[in-house]
Formats: C-alpha cells, structure tokens, sequence
C-alpha cells in the first residue's frame, strides 16, 4: 500500500508537449509510472514519446481511464487546468506549476473541495510531486533518492525533501509514499489532510513532517496530530535563523494568534508530543531510533 | 509586493476608495509646491515601509507652503529603522471625528478571505486584539461568492464605529474588497480609517501587499516595483533572475530551493558560523547561473567563505560544477569555497570538481560536514 | 421574458458578441432604406417569437433595395402560427461556411447552468438530440465559479465544430457567457453560430429569454417590454397587477395563487368544461383587485359563467366578497358568478354574500362543487 | 416529532420592521411559535409588538439564541439576507420573499449548500412557509386550517397547499408538518429533501406530494422515492390543462429529457408507484384510505 499513487495510477499531464511536461514525464515513465496520456488543446493526435496527446482532459479520460493528473502548464493557464482535471472526473490531480496567483488559488481549492459526491486531491501547486517509491512517481521528486519501506513523508520544501529523503534511504529506511504539498498560500492539500491519509494507510509506520517559517500550518497539524494520529511523528523545520518576512504583517499575525516562526513551530510540536530534529541528518537518526 | 502609502492610495483611488488630497514630493521644494497646490494646512508624511514613522518624527503638519518645505526637509533624508527616506507625501489634513480600522486578506489556515473592522484605528491592530478583542470584528469571506451586503453590515455594526460614520463604511467596504481582490493583494489595510470633522470616510494611511505571482496581469506592477530602491547586490541578483539576500555575517551560502537553503542557514548556525548572505537559485539552474551565483556571492565584501549546496533534481549535480569551474576561470576566487552535490548526476559533478587543480574549491561529502568546514575556514579567514 | 432575435442581438452586441449587421424595419420602406444602408445582398427576417419561421416564409434573401422592399412587403403582416409579424430584421446576408449550436441556461435538476454546443446548427437541437446525441457537448457550470477557459474548450474540441471556427468560438464563448448571466438571462441560445465564408465566427440568430424577477436591475428593460404586442386583456389585466391569460372555452376563472388557479382548471375540465379563461389575483389581493379581476373577466366575450375560487391565507375572505359585491353595484354583470370561498375570513365573506339579492352570484360549499355548478351554468347559457 | 420546526424553534425574523413582516411574526407568534428577535440594519434596539430588533443575524443569535429565521426583506435584498442567516450560525432558513432573480439564488443555493461542517437547511423563496400543526409556524401558511397528525405535506405550491390541507383537516387527518418548497427555478430545498426528512421523522406515517407542471423535480423525487421511501405517498400535480409554458423551449426539456407536463409527472409518479389524485378532495379521500 502507499497513499495518493500506487501501480494503479493512469496517469495524465497536461502540457506534456512542453518541453518541462515532456522532460519530466519522461522520467516519470521511466520510473514505471504507467503516463497513459498527454493533453495540449489544439494538438489532439500528436504523440509525445508514445504517449497519445489530446485536445482536452475530458477526452484523455475517455480514451484512456487516466485516474490520475500531473498538471505542467504555465502559472497563467494553471488553475483552469487543474478545474479541467476535475470536470474530468479524475480525483488526484498533482499541480507542479509555480507562481499561480494567490487569488486563483483562493477560488479553485474551495471549488475542489465543494464537488457534490466527489472527493477530489490536489497536490499543490508550486510542488515537487508524490512518489510512492518503487511504484509510481509523478512529479519531479528524484527517484533515485527514494526506496520502499515504512515511512510517509510529507514537506512544504522541494529540494529540503530530497535531502531528508537521501538520508533515510542512506540509512536503509525506505518510504511508502512522499508528499511534497508546496509552499504557496493556498495549497489544494495541507499537513492535516496528508497525515490524516498516512494515518490510514497500513503501511506506514512512522511519518516525517517537515515545514518551514510562515503561516500556521504547521501549529495546526500538531494539534490535529495530538487528537488524531497513533503513529510516530518525526519533525523537522527550516528557518530558525532566516529574517522575519513582512508578509501579511501584524494584521496576518492576529488571525492565528501565531508568529509563524520556526521556534514557534518547533513548540507546537513538540507540546503535541512529536519529536523535532535540528537538522536533516538528525530527523533521520531519530527516525531509525524510533523504528527500532 | 509592500506598497508605499502612496502607491497604495493612488491604486486604492482607482477603485473609488477615498483618499485624502495629496502629492509626492521627493524634494523639500516639490513639497512646497505641493502644499501650495493644495492649500491650507498639510500633513508631510515619510514614505517608508515600516511601522511607527509617527513617533520615530516621521510625520509632521505645515500650515503654509514654506513650512511645508521646512518640514519636508526635516524628514527627506531621515533614517527610520533602517529606512531612509527617499520621499514624503503632501496631503490635505483636516479635522478626525473618528480613526478605525479596517483591513482585507488571505486568511492561509481557512483558505479564505477574512475581513476585519475595529472602531479602534489608528494604533497597532495587534495592540488592540490584545487590549480589546471585542472592539474587532471579523468576517470569512467565501473566494467564490465574494462580498455581500452582509460581510459589510456585519463589519460596521460588529465593530461598533460611530453612527455617523456607518454609511459611507458600507459604501466604502465592498470598494475595498474590489481592490483586494482586484489588485491581486494579500493585503489591504487601512489604519486609521477616519471620520473628517465634516462628516466623510476615508483612508488616511493605506498599506497595501500584492502578490508577485499576479504581475502578469497588471501592467503597472513594474512601474510600482521601480520605485522601490533595492540594495546594490539584491538588484544584481534580481537581474540575473536570483534571490539573494544580504545578512550580516561571514559565510556566503549559495542552495537550490527555498527549504533547503533555510535549512543550510540553520546548519551553518548550529555549526558557530554566521551567515554572510544567501542565494538561492531555484529549480534546473544551469551552469551559466551558478557562475553568476558565485560572482554575487564573492562581491560581498563580509564573506570569507562560502558554502554552496546543492540537491539535485531538475537541476543536475555536473551542469553546477561546470558552473563552479567556470566562476574560477572567469574571474578572481579569493575566498575558499564548499561544494557540497547530491542527488542527480552528483558523482560526475564530484569527479570534475576533484580534477580541479584549485586549492580553495573545496569537495564535500555531507550537508553537515559542508557547513562544518565553510565555518571553520570563515573563522580561519580572520 | 423571451426577446425578439433583434433584441437579442442587440443584447448580445453589448457584450462585443459578433452579430451581423442589421437593422429592424416595421414597413417595406423601412426595410429598403435599412437594405441601401447596408449594401450587398440581405436577409429579411420575420420577427416572431416562435420556431419555424423560415419554413413558413418568414425569412426571405434579397439582392437589391428594391427587392429588400418587396419581400419585407410579403413577411410583414404575415401569420406565423399565430403570430402577427409586426417587424422585420434586415441582415447583411454572406456565405456560410459552417452552421453550429450554442446554449447557455439555468439547469434546475443539477442548480447550475448548462453550456451546450452542437457541430450541428440551424435545426431544433432536440432534434439533434434525438439523431446524433454525441454531437452536443455539454458542460455543468458553477454560478460560483463562473465560466473558464476549461469550459470553452469542452464544449468547442467535445461537439467537433469545424477547425477552422474553434478560434473564434473560444473568443465567443465567454461572451455569450457574460450575457447570459449579465442579462440576468434563464435561456441564451444561437441557433444557428456560423463560420462565414470569409473564416469569421458570429451569431445568426439569437433567443433570448430574461428573468422578470431581476427587471429592477436592468434599466432598459421596461423598453424592451414595451415592443412586443399583448393582447388587450392581458394588457388591462396586466396594468392593474393582474396574470391573465386568455384560452378558448366558455367558464371564466378567478382564483388566488397559481398552483390553485391551475388546479381549478383541472377541476373545471374534469366537470366536463372548458375554461374561457384564467386569471390570478395572486396573494393578499384586496376589495378593489377583485372588482378589477371581475371587470377583466366578464369582458371576455365567449365568457358563459365564471368561477371564483378563493382559499384564503393573506387574502381575507371578506374583502375578496366586498370586491365582488362592489363589481356588481359598479358595471353589469350578466353571466353567473359562481363563488367559492375558505380560509381567513371565510364565514364571514360567505355571510355578506349570502345577503347579497343578486340572483347570479351564486355561493357554494367546496372546489369541486362550485366547478359543477359553473360549468352546469355555461352550458344552460348556450 | 416534526420537520424543520417545532417547539424548540426560536425564531429570527428578518424585515421585522416592514409591514408584511411585523403583521405575519405577529400572527406566527399568536399560533404559538417563539419569534424572539427581529432584524433591520440601524434599527438595532427597537421592539415591534415586544420583540427586540437587532442591526444584525449575528448580533440577534448572539443575544437571543435564535435557531430559525424567517426572511421576509425585499426581493433585491433576499439574497443577502439568506446569507447573513447562514453565516450567523442559522440552520434552518424560511425565504417567504418572492421575485428574487434566479441568478441570486444560483449562487446562494450552492453557497448554503458547501459550508463546510454545516448542514443548512433554506425552505424557498418564493413559498408560503412551514407549519408544524399545534408546535410552531414559520410563515404564511394559515393556521387554522391545520391540525396535529401523522400527515407529512411537501408543496411547490401556496394556497393549493391549503386547499390540500383544508380537505385533510376537514375528514380529522392532521399533519406533522407542513412544507411549502416554492415554486421558484433554484428552490433552497426540493422535494427529495424534504421527503428523506419526513421518511426519517418516526411520527409522520405517510407523505402528501403536491406538485405542478414545469421542470423535472417530480419525476426525479418519484425515482428516488421509489429506492428511499418505505412510507406511502399520495401525490396531486396541478395543470392538466394548462396551457404550455415557452420557459426554457427546446434546449430546456433536452437537458432532463422529460417534457414537464402534468401527464408525464403522474406517469413518472405512477410508475414509481405513488398514487396520484385527480383532484384535492380525491388526494385527501385516498389518503383516508390510505391511513386505514
């Protein structure tokens, strides 16, 4: 088992005959993803790579039984595709595109989550993917640093997640699934939504949480951790020691009651009982010690 | 994006928003022209973007022209928190009835918008959620139905702000939000929102945040950027498409990855070093950028020596030690510096950096040792 | 409120949705100076608000000012299924490469709205739908949400229009959304969109159906009321706040409510009548609507009896009786008026009729009997 | 037991302070039912007939612990008055307002229905309200003729709904409670709604069905009845012979496939196999049968 991707996944990207969209599901592929169908508008017909493109998501399904989308079009073109994917009929939609709008995300994630009988995922944007280590992968997560095992992974970080991820597999600790669920605003998942289904997934024996300064995501999860989780939690946070932004200034502060800062954070959790390292090599430690 | 008040308010007018009469002025004498064109008494207002100009003196009344420049002159130039004062705003001052507070923004944990309303502005909102929580209402706004009649009502009469001021508020409040969401801003925030000794509402200071993601989609966002004075090496970076930010320590940290590059700054720290600067250089960076990093990185004249690492994804481990080398051919590398590469093709990279004749191009293995040695030769260095 | 095809070009323009050139003539002459002023061959086009014109005449091509005069002279005047053509739209007429359908309207099973686009236009789509079902594409739409690019292309790459339209029609859609929803529209439909010989996109003809209920929103739109003719009955009826709606048997019918007024139809045919006509004097009609509804009524020619039948809740029954009363007093009243009444005030509205001396106000105990009566009534009346 | 309301029903009323409002809180209050707040924005501290007016819904459920609200403000200002109920924490929503535009309750509708962790209930607009015969009235609908029984009545109809009623009342049938849904195209609640909740309320022991030609929600409540109903049904559709309405024309009827006549709604219902009435005297004799 692992969450979100699995051997079943069909996958489909959107914008797959741009030159990123190609190079990526390509590796994908490689990875033995099964990509089962590319979607640009106006080129239906052509084939990338063996893989048939066509005109509209909708279509990609029909032909295909894609389940599952990797959007890989331009942040202006993003939030329409990732609302497509959904019409569609597909219910895990991974959005790597950075730089979306906030306002567009503040629309499209409550469209998600509002679809009469459907329960839609999205991952991102602004995300490295998910990959469910010798499984599939979609994304851009590097293969090679993942192996299968016990542990989930869920990150706001991209490259911060590799390196994690690099140094449980160099200590022969391998994955079932890692999320990367993107730093922006408005993400379409959250920490609470991923652990929830790591939670769920038999599997998994032990998650690895790793955020960053800003916002009060992190604060959350831990509290929704304390009253929902059975599993091990192994923490990590980045930005002790980066300058305080201005973003959203005092007004942003008082809606959570939270500074927002990596020592904050770094309390939060440890107050819901999880274990935080102080730098990647550590997590991975305390993640051996606490597998036993 | 912060906004100047001045910025701000132009862009706020834009929406029918009131705002007080008012001219920038960059210059004591454009000051005074301005209080001329204006007449009567003026408030000269420093364009800064930090908090409590008021009590640093900041802000000052004239009555006539000439004190307008006098005053201006006093405040031109100012240095507040850091902050120099590059421009001030001339605005028609009149009598206050009433100061409140008003602001719109992206609520992250509730994936909405939230509006806040308190009858007590013109001080720190904060300040008053400590002192008088019920003095501030506020509303969830749904992204997808928007504003209605009754996210406004709530606010005005939630708040308790004076009955003379009601209706111009509920006239003022959906004009706001149309800026908010129109301008593409996380923040718009008007402290103090003020009743005029004859009756009128409006924004007597307005601090507005828009999100760089949008510029594409407002073809003033440039403009608005330019007059935001950039230190010297950030707007070198910027150019070349990097994020650098300057810091006050002695390693140079160069990363790929926002996460990453807060985690190595945290590794440097635990290590007894400090921070020079740090650049990070995003997603599949070539060669050319990391030769362009590590020309920023060195200009620093604080660093004395610098860390790069780097896990590659998109980005590969050999294209960044091509980069590297060809820093070291370019130009003059007098500072050691720590090469640290993982992930894709990190094995090629490692054997053409190894090949490399030069002493201070220095290979690590891991993360913590990279950070290890970058401190100790930044200690050496002194 | 359904729009004359001129109309909703008109509308339809407002939102820079492409329509031909056009102009509407209400005389031969008319026509042949729209048709000078246009130049070229046109089209002369019946304005009526009901399908099929084409094959019943109703639409003539013609290749002169002259000839634009004569064949307006042919269609004006015209009777399309009941229909009096009052006014003809004279097109530029051009060659047609391609012939599509569009709609957009308020779906509500699903509380949404529907985008529906067809490769196939210029015939009823229920016909389509019944031959090739898989050329209509269809797209739910979240009045939330709004329309997206998405959207678009669902319904222009999933109908299969010709390529060389999907440009165009992309750039139309939105549009045609805008109205639909800017209108305050239930239906806006193209029947058929056309791809011109010289590769352009436009609508050839246009329905358009507005909510009533949104009218206060829309200046204009009183103006648009004022063209379409109404019978005189409904017209007075209309003036006074009454629903009118003229039918062709003999037992006149007053009742309050329309799911009421509707039921006491049922009743009348069921008793072996025919209703002459119906009008609804809808909630909390007073004395004075009533002596109005009596007076609409009667005038109805082939009325042999009329049926009032009247459940009281906001209405009180003893106004509903005054007003009856007062009709008779106020003009003659020759056929019998059967009259039913229950609910608030009823006893008492009873009881003032009761003590009434006409001898054709005839009360009665329930719905159905009082449908007996005034049907027995009609038909003694032959 | 009843539906939606009953004894425990503290009422907010809406446009309290215009004349349609004041006289029918008045008579809903006289019926018994507890009208313990009223709003109108700046006429917040009056009283009307001894009820307290609020500036605000929020101000009132804070004050009062209202739980219903009955609307009763002008069309143009109908919209935002449902919302500003829905946002201050009201459950159940009584619209009485007739000609509010339908692209308002395009988006309101789908409003109520996705607040998230929230079940809101909104009857209307355009409707004559709810009674719960000898517990409470929220409305319109004439008190008199009701009375307390085991009846359940759901309508898009107004005073048809009392010519129902009366028939019943008339031969000792009561009613547990008596729903007017409206006949507007975006009803807040519409038949199937209303049904599941009489099917779930243990008192009510058979439902009277009272629809009217135009649209398709008959034929869809009689499809899903047939799969969710163990109680009998006695159905009445008005407008045999009415003449056909233009609304909608070709495009509307291909949407649902059904043509929306009074005929093809009692097939529907006949079909799924609900008795249909000719006319309300006959609805209430088989439901006298019925009822044994």
């Amino acid at each position: 088992m692992a969450i979100l991707i699995d051997e079943g996944t069909r996958l489909v990207v959107t914008g797959l005959t741009g030159r990123e969209g190609r190079f990526h599901a390509k590796r994908n592929a490689d990875y033995g993803t099964k990509v089962v169908a590319g979607v640009t508008p106006g080129k239906g017909g052509q084939e990338v790579d063996g893989v048939p493109v066509f005109d509209t998501v909708r279509e990609a399904v029909a032909e295909t039984d894609a389940n599952t989308a990797m959007v890989f079009v331009p942040a202006r073109f993003a939030a329409d595709s990732v609302m497509e994917c959904a019409d569609a009929g597909i219910d895990v939609i991974v959005c790597i595109t950075e730089h979306i709008p906030a306002m567009d995300m503040a629309r499209v994630v409550p469209y998600l989550h509002t679809r009469p009988s459907r329960d839609i995922t999205l991952i991102g944007p602004n995300c490295p993917g998910v990959i469910s280590p010798g499984k599939a992968n979609v994304g851009i997560i590097p293969g090679e640093v993942c192996a299968p095992g016990p542990v989930g992974l869920v990150s706001r970080s991209g490259t911060l997640t590799y390196q994690i991820v690099h140094e449980l597999t160099q200590r022969g600790i391998g994955q079932t699934t890692c999320v990367g669920i993107g730093g922006d605003p408005i993400p379409g998942s959250d920490f609470i939504d991923i652990l929830g289904r790591f939670e769920e997934d038999p599997e998994t024996e032990l998650v690895v949480f790793v955020g960053e300064i800003g916002g009060d995501a992190e604060e959350r999860a831990a509290a929704w951790a304390e009253d929902n989780m059975t599993k091990p939690i192994v923490a990590y946070i980045a930005g002790f020691t980066a300058p305080p932004g201005r973003r959203m200034g005092h007004a942003g502060a008082i809606i959570s009651g939270s500074s927002g800062t990596a020592q904050a954070k770094k309390e939060a959790l440890e107050a819901a009982g999880i274990r935080v390292g102080t730098n990647p090599t550590e997590v991975a430690q305390l993640v051996q010690k606490a597998l036993g | 994006m912060d906004l100047f008040e001045y910025q701000g308010k132009q862009l706020l007018r834009t929406f029918e928003v009131p705002v007080p009469e008012g001219r920038v002025a960059a210059t004591p004498e454009e000051a005074e022209e301005a209080a001329r064109g204006l007449g009567g008494k003026v408030a000269i207002k420093a364009q800064v973007q930090v908090g409590g100009r008021g009590k640093a003196g900041g802000i000052k009344l004239a009555g006539s022209p000439e004190e307008a420049r006098q005053r201006a002159g006093e405040i031109l130039g100012m240095d507040i928190k850091g902050h120099r004062v590059g421009r001030v705003l001339v605005e028609r001052a009149g009598d206050i009835a009433g100061e409140y507070y008003v602001s719109f923004l992206v609520d992250r944990s509730n994936r909405d918008f939230l509006g806040m309303m308190s009858s007590e502005g013109g001080i720190d909102i904060e300040e008053v959620a400590a002192r008088s929580p019920d003095s501030i209402a506020r509303v969830h706004i749904d992204p997808l139905y928007g504003f209605s009649d009754f996210h406004a009502r709530t606010l005005v009469f939630g708040s308790g702000i004076d009955a003379a001021a009601r209706k111009e508020a509920l006239a003022i409040l959906p004009k706001l939000y149309d800026a908010f969401v129109g301008l593409d801003a996380s923040l718009v925030e008007i402290n103090p929102l003020v009743l005029t000794g004859e009756g009128r509402v409006m924004a007597l200071d307005a601090k507005v945040t828009l999100d760089d993601s949008a510029a594409y989609r407002h073809p003033n966002f440039d403009e608005l950027k330019a007059a935001h004075e950039v230190p010297e090496q950030e707007r070198l970076a910027a150019e070349k498409g990097l994020n650098f930010i300057k810091l006050d320590g002695d390693v140079g940290i160069i990363g790929n990855g926002a996460g990453l590059v807060m985690s190595t700054l945290d590794v440097v720290s635990n290590a007894g070093g400090r921070p020079a600067n740090f650049l990070d250089v995003g997603g599949g960076a070539g060669a050319d950028v990391l030769t362009a990093a590590l020309e920023v990185i060195t200009s620093d004249a604080g660093v004395r020596s610098v860390l790069i690492n780097i896990f590659g994804g998109i980005t590969r481990c050999d294209a960044v030690a091509e980069g590297i080398l060809h820093a070291f051919r370019s130009f003059d590398v007098t500072v050691p510096v720590v090469v640290r590469l993982d992930g894709t093709n990190a094995e090629e990279g490692r054997r053409m950096l190894a090949e490399s004749p030069q002493d201070n191009l220095i290979p690590a293995d891991t993360m913590l040792g990279a950070a290890e040695k970058a401190v100790e030769l930044a200690k050496e260095a002194k």
